[in-house]
């Protein structure tokens, strides 16, 4: 039995890493040679980023059991610093003037500017991770909302990326690689950056460090006296989830080419928050799946127009009616299906 | 100058007011439950529309009635429907989700939707074009001293005073209001005692919703153009405003009704009205960091 | 210098005084019992010394180390570990994740680690795996490794919970009413227990319980408080016997 | 049951949900009135052929995001010919670039921000732009009230309200000197009290009050003003015209005036005719949203008629942008319009009055 | 016969946790039921106060008759309202939130009779826990763990039922304490009151009362007198600890 149990840690191979991986490889493939039309490529662009979205705020909502409200307001940060980055470097703009680099660097830059995004978001993040030591529960939740509506009011007085008439240019960066060479880079970096996220969320709920953010959700005392330093957790739990929002952003912001404060208003928020209690409070794969679901979902009954905001809430309550606990409750699909395990463990081996 | 802050010390008052009156609906139901209504901006939203068109009914066919007779009668009628609603709300949706032991989060994201349901709903059946709130009372403009009261402003000031007390009274004297307080804390032990919970949480969100209503109407005649997302903000406003006076606590949840509406007012008064939002926020955010549980919020001090 | 060596201990609770002017010393090695009537401020003891409170007056000295004022993780990282008065396990991670997290101080690596798998991230899981699957084998849980706390029957919990506070590795073990709600068979299988710990592990074992039986049995020295003060300290029998105590205490058996 | 052959795609990326579905609503209808007369009369005649039109309307929900989804539907799923929308500036910024980088036509008739157009050949608008309203509106208050000082209220969430704002200010003070703008106070989307901004203002107490906004935030305004005791005259913008306004306000907006693109009381000849039969239809007058989407469409149908139709998507997607960009002083209800190369209309701007019949009565035609 | 319970099976989701239980209980008198961890002591009294999932098990066979009534069907706050039966549950449950006096207070929500009882059995139960009275005002979750349980009994009391069923009262409690409330709820029978006490501690257990069950896994097997029960070996080694 011993051996089981070590068994199965190390059976927690990444399989949904490797599914998206694998999934994503062919649908590239499909974009680059056309056989996916534009519409098409955008939805799963927006799947990708909203995997992201809901992922990452389930590390605090789902796994630290917190109550957080303000993940747009991360994104945003995420979407205006790379977004600023990238037209300040790549290309010509009235704002920001000539590039600063060589238009063609951005192929390898692009992805760094991402990335800086989503550091600058997760410090962000500490406006509300610091509040969060003393603060708890409900009184916390109103903090992320404070912050989220702080950021969006803030760009919205920000003369210089527009304020509430939006930034764009970014489109500029994306031309200025395919003029190097064609291919649906955004694809690719949606894809790559949501597999990375998932990766390692996965990656981080696994090691004994990332439990010391689920043992808080369970009792923060006992966590506490058993030498977990929680509010150290705290930090990490809420920078990380900031931090992958941020990055989300950025992709956000150069598939769209325009972005303005209202997109990233407490709605976005409450989009990802009905992602991560659909897919399951403490479930990756939860997350994914309804991510994945929920953004079809909204694309495929656009044209029931204004009913579509009545029957989407409505399915919603009653899948929440049947499904107390969301899709996966805070079980993997992995421990739903043991055999889809070994066929994963096998094929990760 | 002074008439200027002596003017915007009555538009505090009133905004305030509706602040308070929505916030002290979320925090009886928050009280009970742990359960952040949502959907209580929207019943708030709900509750103007029926009040429109019970008025509106009314005036139609009793020509002669004076306006304050129609008022009180749409008061009333409009406070049955909006409890209604909120009953009803509490029957199909929430209690459901409490018998399977869901998570409080889980019933909170179904009132978000709930929400969602009522704005589009309600732009589905009305149709895309605003309504106008039908005038009961005359309006009377009482000025003195260069600064200009309705007595619209007065009524609504004087309304969301008189209900905290009631409210106050029934929470914190009665028996009914102690079960309230009880059933928050453990629900388990609660029918040992006695008392029927469901009946209990039945009434409070009537209670809540009643409040609602009068919010409703009051707000109706005040900002007569009623469109289905007139209750989204205010509504989520009203809950920040509820939480830093201290959630569950009904003197917290008026007094941080008025301090938000003071806060904000204060800010467009003094800075330019752009920043309102920024400021007012960043306001809150610092009380609620160095007062962690609020004005008057209690910290569950946990017994190990 | 004297293990845990305690002076003049004072807390209150706004108005109330739970613990007054208490001295106490604990020498390694011993198993010391700590006794008094209900509220008499044992359990509030026990979270000074955690750290979950500061206290109002006094000092706590730990192997020559004053713990005022640190917080209670850095606390138990200087090998203090303890049991709670109603349980606290993480009711929904499984029995092997709760012996492991708790030897979170251990761990060394950070979130970098973890992110790039460092060598150390690897070797340091594996140790703590390793240490995790013993202590199971020795609590004989092994077969619960993978089941929910909130699943088990209330005896086992608790011998979880003390398993839990043992992968700590601490030097000092507090027991807050460990016997409580457990069957009289339950019991006798418990005092075993704790004898058994307290010789495997040679560890310093301070216990709070109302079943004299357990303390009798264990306790080379016990305390009684009272109101938060000291009412008497010795060898068992003084105790069973002082006069003091079975007024407060103890009481006459009859029912 | 049409085949490919002869039927006419066109898409239609407008806010059927959202904060403002009163616009997307008079796009749609307008662009009705339009399908079944020519589909009634048989189809559209190019090239000798007749073609059935057969128009998509996708909802963008008034967000950035789902105008861009909306946009790629329409021209990847739906293959449409052209796009017309979407009506907001914060939408039509984004999907125009869409449209631009997938060579298809798109007229937004009524995204006023200089942004939409700039270096994209393939969109186009049917309005004119803010730069050239706000200062009409400072040439006519200060000739009409003799007005020397002003203050402004604007949305500041909305980039189209607080674009004007900013022009008028520049404007005005060019004419009157710094500080002749007394207040430069803004409010948020979804903002119902107005209390503080207009105390501020009443103390002022400048010549007028030019209000940029949406008509239901100027129908809560104004009475609020009111109760503050203002009383001198208040201005306003394009976008106002809409037959709630009066409604809204009780009336309360009665002897204000406001610039916008057509003027539906005492109208004569074809917009007559089209406000006539839209009020037929729909029941009430059509905002002016609806009159220039009533040209947007037209104007493309003009384009595509002039271009003629080969068959292959891309290529009638290049003659109809063409066509359109090189229309000559085109007869619209809104006005005549020629297009710049920026894609953008020259035409007059009207300034009416809300007459006490609640009408919008016609009061001049001005260039800046 | 006050109460029947007739072949009592119950389980949680689909787990049986009472395989079929017979017992009864008159009225006056003291019975207890004893019995290891998880033999199913404190499921039997969940089902008997008919709280409904997931805080109790379903009954899914049997009945339970009160005074020749079944029960099955009455809600739980009717029991309490109509003076049936009053459970001072496993793990106190006090309402934290609330101060020791309103506690008390609460549990006479369902009392219709003049404030004279209420005043009365109010003094009876300050009286019995003096510790209480102290802590009138506090609130009641900063109570040590023995005060909370002195609570939980009071309230019961309070509700001014004339059965009571304990589930664990000894827990927690000091001993000079422990045979204090036994004294004391000996009173209360003298007074009428007829107590079903479940207990760990089979020693205490048997000496206050005067019938016993000893439950093991969902089944009862053996009943009798204390002292029946006391002398019987398996007993004794099972349970007594010797
Ligand atoms: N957080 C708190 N706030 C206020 N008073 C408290 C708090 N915690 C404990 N007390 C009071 O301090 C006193 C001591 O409490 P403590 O829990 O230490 O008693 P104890 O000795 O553990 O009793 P028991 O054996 O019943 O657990 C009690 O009277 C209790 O009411
Ligand atoms: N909520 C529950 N869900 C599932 N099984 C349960 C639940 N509560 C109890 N059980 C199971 O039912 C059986 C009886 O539990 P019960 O609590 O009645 O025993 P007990 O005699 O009261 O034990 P203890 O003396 O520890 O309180 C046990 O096997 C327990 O595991
Ligand atoms: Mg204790
Ligand atoms: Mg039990």
């Amino acid at each position: 039995m011993s051996t089981t149990a070590t068994i199965k840690t190390k059976k927690e191979m990444n399989l949904w890493p490797l599914a998206l991986f694998i999934g994503g490889g062919i649908i590239i493939a499909l974009g680059a040679t056309g056989s996916i039309n534009k519409y098409i490529q955008t939805v799963i662009m927006f799947i990708g980023i909203n995997v992201i979205l809901s992922a990452s705020l389930n590390v605090v909502n789902g796994y630290m059991g917190e109550f957080s409200c303000g993940h747009g307001g991360f994104m945003l940060v995420g979407a205006y610093v790379s977004s600023i980055l990238s037209v300040l470097l790549f290309t010509n703009s009235k704002w920001l003037g000539h590039p600063i680099l060589p238009p063609s660097t951005a192929v390898f830059l692009f992805p760094v500017i991402i990335i800086i995004g989503g550091l600058v978001a997760a410090v962000a993040g500490l406006l509300v991770a610091i509040p969060s030591f003393k603060t708890r529960d409900d009184y916390l939740a109103i903090i992320t909302i404070a912050a989220n509506f702080i950021f969006v009011s803030l760009v919205n007085n920000l003369e210089f990326v527009g304020g509430s008439r939006g930034f764009m240019g970014m489109k500029g960066t994306v031309f200025a690689m395919e003029d190097v060479f064609k291919a649906p880079y955004m694809l690719f970096w949606t894809l790559t950056f949501c597999s990375l996220a998932v990766f390692l969320i996965k990656r981080l709920m696994r090691s004994t460090f990332g439990k010391g953010i689920s043992a808080i959700r369970y009792d923060e005392i006992s966590a506490e006296i058993m030498s977990v330093n929680t509010n150290h957790m705290k930090l990490v739990a809420f920078m990380f989830s900031s931090g992958l929002a941020g990055i989300a952003g950025g992709l956000f912001a150069h598939v769209m080419g325009f972005i303005n404060p209202a997109s990233f208003s407490i709605m976005k928020s409450t989009e990802a928050l009905v992602m991560v209690y659909l897919g399951g409070m403490g479930s990756l794969s939860g997350s994914v799946l309804s991510a994945i679901i929920f953004t079809i979902l909204l694309e495929a009954m656009r044209p029931l127009q204004i009913l579509k905001w009545v029957l989407i809430p409505l399915m919603l309550i009653l899948l929440m009616q049947f499904r107390p606990e969301g899709l996966m409750g805070n079980k993997e699909l992995t421990d739903k299906f043991p055999r889809l395990k070994r066929f994963f463990t096998r094929s990760s081996m | 100058m002074f008439t200027t802050v002596l003017q915007n010390l009555f538009n505090a008052l009133q905004w305030g007011s509706f602040y308070s009156m929505i916030a002290l609906g979320y925090c009886l139901v928050y009280g009970v439950l742990r359960l952040i209504n949502f959907a209580h901006g929207d019943i708030f939203m709900m509750a103007c529309y029926f009040a429109f068109f019970i008025a509106t009914f009314f005036l139609s066919i009793f020509l002669g009635l004076p306006g304050p007779v129609i008022f009180v009668i749409t008061l009333f009628l409009t406070i049955m429907v909006t409890a209604g609603l909120g009953v009803f709300i509490e029957r199909v949706a929430y209690r459901p989700l409490r018998k399977k032991g869901a998570h409080r989060l889980y019933v909170v994201i179904t009132a978000l939707m709930l929400g969602f349901i009522l704005e589009n709903g309600n732009l589905a059946v009305l149709g895309a074009s605003s309504r106008r709130f039908p005038d009961m009372i005359d309006k009377v403009i009482i000025s003195f001293g260069g600064v200009n009261l309705t007595n619209l402003k007065i009524i609504v000031i004087l309304s969301s005073i008189v209900v905290f007390f009631i409210l106050n009274l029934i929470v914190n004297k009665t028996k009914i209001g102690m079960a309230m307080r009880a059933i928050s804390y453990d629900k388990f032990a609660i029918p040992l005692m006695g008392i029927p919970v469901n009946k209990v949480i039945t009434f409070t969100f009537a209670l809540g919703s009643g409040l609602a209503a009068v919010a409703g109407i009051l707000f109706g005649m005040s900002y007569p153009v009623l469109d289905p997302y007139m209750g989204m903000i205010i509504g989520w406003k009203a809950f920040i405003a509820a939480v830093v006076g201290g959630i569950g606590d009904i003197k917290g949840a008026f007094l941080g009704g008025f301090i938000l509406g003071f806060i904000e007012i204060i800010v467009v008064a003094f800075f330019p009205s752009s920043y309102k939002d920024l400021i007012a926020f960043v306001i809150l955010l610092l009380i609620l960091t160095i007062k962690p549980t609020g004005f008057f919020g209690v910290a569950k001090s946990t017994k190990i | 210098m004297s293990f845990l060596k305690i002076d003049s201990l004072t807390h209150r609770f706004g108005g109330l005084t739970a613990v007054s002017d208490l001295n106490y010393e604990l020498e390694e090695g011993g198993i010391y019992g700590l006794i008094g009537p209900n509220g008499a401020g044992k359990t509030t003891v026990f979270n000074l010394v955690s750290g979950f409170y500061n206290p109002s007056e006094g000092k706590i000295q730990y192997r020559g180390e004053e713990l005022n004022g640190l917080p209670p993780h850095d606390i138990a990282a200087r090998q203090i570990g303890r049991t709670f008065q109603n349980i606290r396990l993480w009711s929904e991670m499984t029995v092997l994740d709760n012996i492991k997290i708790s030897q979170h101080y251990q761990l060394g690596y950070g979130l970098p680690g973890v992110i790039f798998k460092t060598k150390k991230y690897r070797d340091r899981e594996r140790k703590i795996e390793a240490k995790a699957m013993e202590l199971l084998e020795e609590f004989n849980l092994t077969d619960l490794a993978c089941e929910y706390p909130k699943n088990l029957s209330y005896g086992v919990q608790r011998r979880v919970e003390i398993a839990r506070a043992l992968s700590l590795g601490p030097k000092l073990l507090m027991l807050d009413e460990p016997a409580a709600g457990l069957s009289t068979s339950d019991v006798v299988e418990l005092i075993d227990y704790i004898r058994w710990v307290h010789e495997n592990f040679k560890i310093t074992i301070w216990m709070i319980e109302h079943q004299m039986q357990v303390i009798m049995t264990l306790c080379d020295r016990i305390k009684v408080i009272d109101f938060g003060k000291e009412i008497a300290d010795g060898l068992p029998d003084e105790i069973r016997n002082n006069p003091q105590v079975i007024k407060a205490y103890l009481g006459d058996g009859e029912i | 049951g049409q085949s490919e052959g002869n039927v006419i795609k066109i898409g239609f990326d407008i806010p059927l949900t959202g904060d403002r579905p009163k616009v997307g609503e008079g796009t749609k209808f307008a662009a009705e009135l339009i399908k079944e007369k020519v589909n009634a009369a048989g189809g559209l005649e190019v090239g000798g052929e007749k073609y059935m039109l057969d128009f998509i309307y996708v909802d963008n929900e008034l967000k950035a995001e789902s105008a861009v989804q909306a946009a790629f539907k329409l021209i990847e799923q739906d293959q449409v010919l052209a796009i017309v929308g979407p009506d907001g500036s914060t939408q039509a910024i984004p999907a125009g670039q869409v449209a631009n980088d997938n060579r298809t036509p798109l007229i937004s008739p009524w995204s006023t921000n200089p942004n939409t157009t700039l270096d994209r050949p393939y969109v186009f608008r049917a309005c004119f732009l803010d730069p050239f309203q706000a200062p009409v509106a400072a040439k006519f208050a200060s000739e009409q009230f003799g007005a020397e000082t002003v203050s402004v209220m604007y949305n500041l969430e909305d980039d189209y309200s607080k674009t004007l704002a900013e022009l008028f200010k520049a404007a005005w003070e060019e004419k009157n000197g710094a500080g002749s703008v007394l207040n430069f106070e803004s409010y948020g989307n979804k903002d119902q009290d107005f209390s503080v901004q207009l105390t501020a203002i009443t103390a002022a107490d400048p010549d007028f009050l030019y209000l940029p906004c949406f008509y239901n935030k100027v129908a809560m305004i104004v009475p609020q003003a009111k109760d503050l005791g203002w009383e001198k005259p208040v201005m306003g913008s394009d976008s106002w015209g809409s037959a709630d306004l009066v409604k809204l306000s009780k009336g309360a907006v009665k002897g204000y005036y406001f610039t916008t693109h057509y003027a539906a009381a005492g109208a004569v000849g074809a917009t007559k005719d089209f406000i006539d039969e839209y009020n037929e239809a729909y029941g009430y007058v059509p905002d002016d949203v609806g009159a220039l989407s009533f040209d947007a469409v037209n104007i493309v149908l003009q384009a595509i008629q002039n271009a003629g139709l080969t068959g292959d998507l891309q290529t009638d997607r290049d003659a109809v942008k063409d066509a359109m960009a090189s229309l000559e002083s085109y007869p619209g209800i809104t006005g005549t319009m020629t297009f710049t190369p920026d894609g953008d209309p020259i035409k007059d701007a009207v300034v009416v009055m809300v007459n006490d019949d609640g009408e919008f009565e016609f009061v001049a035609t001005m260039q800046p | 016969m006050m109460l029947q319970i007739k072949d009592l099976k119950v389980r949680y989701g689909n787990i049986e946790a009472l395989h079929g239980l017979n017992f009864e209980i008159d009225r006056g008198e003291i019975v207890t039921l004893i019995g290891a961890n998880g033999a199913g002591k404190t499921s039997t009294l969940l089902s008997l106060s008919r709280l409904a999932p997931p805080d109790a098990p379903t009954v899914f066979e049997g009945d339970i008759l009160f005074d020749g009534e079944s029960i099955l069907k009455t809600e739980p706050h009717k029991l309490v309202e109509q003076k049936m039966m009053a459970l001072v549950p496993e793990g106190r449950h006090i309402f934290g939130n609330l101060s020791v006096q309103e506690n008390l207070d609460l549990a006479t929500y369902a009392v219709k009779e003049d404030h004279q009882f209420v005043q009365e059995t109010e003094d009876l139960v300050y009286n019995l826990f003096p510790r209480l009275k102290e802590r009138q005002k506090q609130r009641s979750e900063s109570l040590s763990g023995g005060e909370q349980q002195m609570l939980a009994v009071g309230r019961a009391l309070m509700t001014g039922c004339k059965f009571i069923m304990l589930d664990e009262p000894s827990m927690g409690l000091a001993p000079v304490l422990m045979y204090e409330m036994f004294r004391a709820l000996r009173e209360l029978n003298k007074n009428g009151i007829t107590i079903l006490v479940v207990e760990q501690n089979a020693k205490v257990a048997l000496d206050f009362a005067t019938r016993g069950y000893v439950l093991d896994t969902g089944e009862i097997i053996a009943s009798g007198s204390s002292d029946e029960l006391r002398n019987n070996k398996d007993v004794q080694k099972a349970y007594l600890g010797g």
